[in-house]
């Protein structure tokens, strides 16, 4: 029995080319890795050794070479997310959601990190590891419902679903960070307190300047290189099940010939 | 000097975890791409 | 539009009124809450009083999840997910049906748990607008991301456990300003009360679009 | 050249959560046939149903119902369908009057409607105010029946339409089969009751393993008139 669109056996179709990688390695992420490696190492130097104490925040201004740039990594993972989620809903294809998938796990990284950081910060500068402080409350609200959205997907079902259910979180999580920030921030507004962000001197010069936009851009590089491994493993991990249902498919097949 | 114990904490935490799960995708990424044909493995 | 969300709603509420599962089993739950509450925080140190704005909403929060859970398992029984599939109600008629019932049931409810209030933990209500108005923004609020989030559960079968995860980060601010608003009107803290009710409109506001929006993917897609 | 086909698939696809239901079928049904499908348990009928209501993604293949592209718009079909499956789509805890009233409003019918065809599938006037719930299945099945009949569905999709009835509420279906390909709508149905089914049909539909397996074009239709030109 033949019908159009059928298994066919896929060897013979490429022509003779370099050899597909056995990796989730281009060219392109070993040049972005190599940029990433040089940044940390850099970021390393500069954070740990070169830079000056700062004027108020003390040696712990190292901690936020950290955090800073985990953060505001992390809010790019999640609007790449939602515009994904946007995207996928339009167009139905794969790669959005994906995309989508990818960006928030390497977002949920970051958070946690974030997070870390801050606790680590907060046990120098007040002396316990956790204070109501708006920032780093509305990071861990954020973080968990982005845990929630990574729940979602594992949730086993079919693509189309997983792929529908989990850009509608994607989106509604996004819209919430504003109105949790406003929630938080008003929540904590009668205490004043020490905080990370507040704290950063406006005024920040020189070598600590240059620090700060080096961890930022570190981590956008770092950020993009997992991105794109994370994306590729995702699409592989979706090949290999598919060919699964090309068996499948043969197999129904031969279940209605043999009868 | 405590404080410069959990400044090393959070530097060596930070790098620490995104170089584990970069390896972790890397090798999951590797096991992966031997179960699927040559030309879905072709990166741009 | 309005006359076939009129349509889901009244049906929503004649079932709930035949199951009475949120009268026999959600009420009397929430009611325990406020006397589990009583015991972890001592009576008598005065936590209760200063605290009940936060306990209320607390227990109004368990309450929702659950009645949204109720709301989408009756739509989970015997094909009926189908079977709204194939009629001829838009998603947004659906989404706006269950929204409103999911209100009825959640105000009827939170109007026996403030007199519970009122009575156990000796509180006396007043400021009644700001309270009023807080109720009925944050209630909105709640059903409107419960009804989304509902009709989520509901397609991952099996994965209802997920409900709260995925509800509760998401109604934060809506615990802070509804609490925080209720703590004015109750006169247990001073300053203005009604940004917080604006707060807890602008949630309800987007979260209803949204909701609305999205429900076309979530109910129609496959 | 005959009209097109109200049942169009060529090699499709239709995968139920990641097991291939439909493995490539190809079936065309014209307007006003009455085809019936058959099978062993598990060959697919379920889903061949399901997937022309626009219920079931087709991940390949070309599937044109209605005129409607399932790969692409699955939910325009929906509407202009009637399916009756093994679920009854009746809420439990509503009455009888009640559930009818529903979904026939939900689908654009009118009350009158609904009643109309609760007296069309002989649903005793007794009973219209109970719960479906404590009906019994035979009832039930009436019940939901009338549900798809008052929505005057163009393409009825019919899931074992016999199980659960007595022989009266049988030959009740059989007339509303006849009676729907008389007035031009099209029936699709899957049945286990060979015997009763071959004598509605006008051709049958044998699947297994998620494919057509045979197709029977002249089958013995009741009615000759009926029988489609193709």
């Amino acid at each position: 029995m033949t019908i159009d669109g059928s298994v066919s056996p896929s060897g013979a179709v490429a022509p003779a080319r370099s050899p597909a990688p056995t990796s989730t390695s281009s060219r392109a992420t070993r040049i972005l890795g190599t940029v990433a490696l040089v940044g940390t190492a850099a970021l390393v130097v500069f954070g740990l050794w070169i830079t000056p104490p700062d004027a108020q925040l003390g040696e712990t201004i190292r901690i936020l070479y950290m955090h800073v740039p985990t953060v505001s990594a992390a809010y790019v993972a999640f609007i790449i997310t939602a515009v994904a989620s946007v995207a996928y809903l339009w167009k139905r294809t794969e790669f959005w959601d994906l995309l989508a998938a990818s960006s928030a796990e390497i977002g949920v990284l970051f958070f946690a990190l974030t997070i870390f950081n801050g606790m680590l910060w907060g046990r120098i500068t007040w002396g316990v590891f956790w204070r109501w402080e708006p920032r780093l409350t509305t990071t861990t609200v954020l973080f968990l419902t982005y845990l929630g959205y990574l729940a979602v997907r594992r949730v086993p079902t079919s693509t189309r679903t997983r792929g529908t259910v989990s850009a509608v979180i994607g989106i509604l999580a996004v819209v919430n960070i504003p109105i949790t920030h406003k929630a938080v921030d008003w929540w904590r507004g009668l205490h004043q307190e020490k905080t990370i962000f507040g704290t950063v001197d406006p005024e920040m010069q020189g070598t600590q300047l240059f620090t700060a936009y080096l961890g930022l851009t570190v981590f956008l590089v770092l950020f993009a290189w997992l991105l794109i491994h994370r994306f590729r493993l995702a699409w592989l991990t979706e090949r290999a099940e598919e060919q699964g249902l090309d068996a499948a498919i043969a197999e129904r097949r031969a279940e209605g010939s043999l009868s | 000097m405590n404080e410069a114990a959990y400044i090393a904490a959070a530097w060596i935490g930070t790098f620490g975890a995104v170089a584990a799960y970069a390896a972790w995708i890397i090798r999951r990424g590797r096991q992966a791409s031997e179960l699927v044909d040559e030309q879905d493995r072709r990166w741009m | 539009m309005i006359r076939d969300a009129a349509l889901v709603a009244s049906k929503d509420l004649r079932l709930e009124w035949r199951g009475r599962v949120g009268l026999g089993q959600v009420l009397p739950f929430a009611l325990l809450c406020v006397l589990l509450f009583a015991f972890a925080l001592d009576p008598d140190r005065g936590v209760l009083q200063r605290a009940t704005s936060g306990l209320f909403w607390m227990i109004v929060l368990f309450a929702a999840v659950l009645v949204v859970q109720r709301s989408f398992s009756v739509e989970g029984e015997d094909g009926v997910l189908d079977a709204l599939r194939l009629s001829g109600l838009a998603p947004a008629s659906v989404y706006l049906g269950k929204v409103a019932a999911i209100v009825v049931q959640l105000l009827a409810l939170e109007a026996l748990l403030l007199v519970a209030v009122a009575v156990l933990y000796d509180t006396t209500l007043r400021g009644w607008g700001l309270l009023l108005g807080t109720v009925l923004l944050a209630t909105l609020g709640i059903a409107g991301a419960g009804a989304t989030y509902g009709v989520v559960g509901l397609r991952l079968q099996g994965a209802e456990t997920l409900l709260p995860l995925l509800l509760l980060p998401l109604l934060a601010p809506v615990l802070i300003g509804a609490t925080r608003a209720g703590d004015v009107a109750l006169g247990r803290s001073a300053g203005p009360g009604w940004p917080w009710a604006a707060m807890l409109g602008i949630f309800a506001v987007v979260y209803v679009s949204l909701g609305a929006i999205l429900f076309r993917p979530l109910m129609e897609d496959l | 050249m005959a009209p097109a086909p109200v049942v169009h698939l060529r090699g499709a696809v239709a995968l139920v959560d990641r097991f291939p239901a439909l493995a490539g079928v190809d079936l065309d049904v014209g307007a006003g046939e009455v085809v019936l499908v058959r099978g062993a348990n598990g060959a697919g009928k379920t889903t061949l149903l399901r997937t022309c209501a626009g219920l079931l993604p087709v991940t390949a293949g070309d599937a044109t119902v209605l005129g409607v592209d399932l790969a692409r718009t699955p939910a325009a079909v929906r509407r202009r369908v009637g399916l009756l499956g093994h679920a009854t789509f009746l809420y439990a805890d509503l009455t009888v009057s009640e559930n009818v009233r529903f979904w026939a409003r939900a689908s654009g019918a009118t009350q009158e409607d609904g009643r109309a065809a609760l007296d069309r599938l002989g649903v005793p006037s007794r009973l219209h105010h109970l719960a479906v719930r404590s009906l019994s299945t035979g009832q039930r099945r009436r019940v939901s029946f009338a549900t798809m009949v008052a929505r005057r569905p163009e393409l009825w999709l019919l899931d074992e339409p016999h199980a659960g009835l007595d022989a009266e509420g049988r030959d009740l279906v059989d007339g509303l089969v006849a009676e729907a390909a008389g007035s031009g709508a099209t029936v699709l149905f899957a049945s286990h009751e060979l015997d009763r089914a071959e004598r509605v049909a006008h051709r049958i539909v044998t699947l297994a393993g998620g494919v057509v397996q045979s197709d029977e074009r002249d089958a013995g239709g009741r009615d000759a008139g009926l029988r489609s030109d193709w």
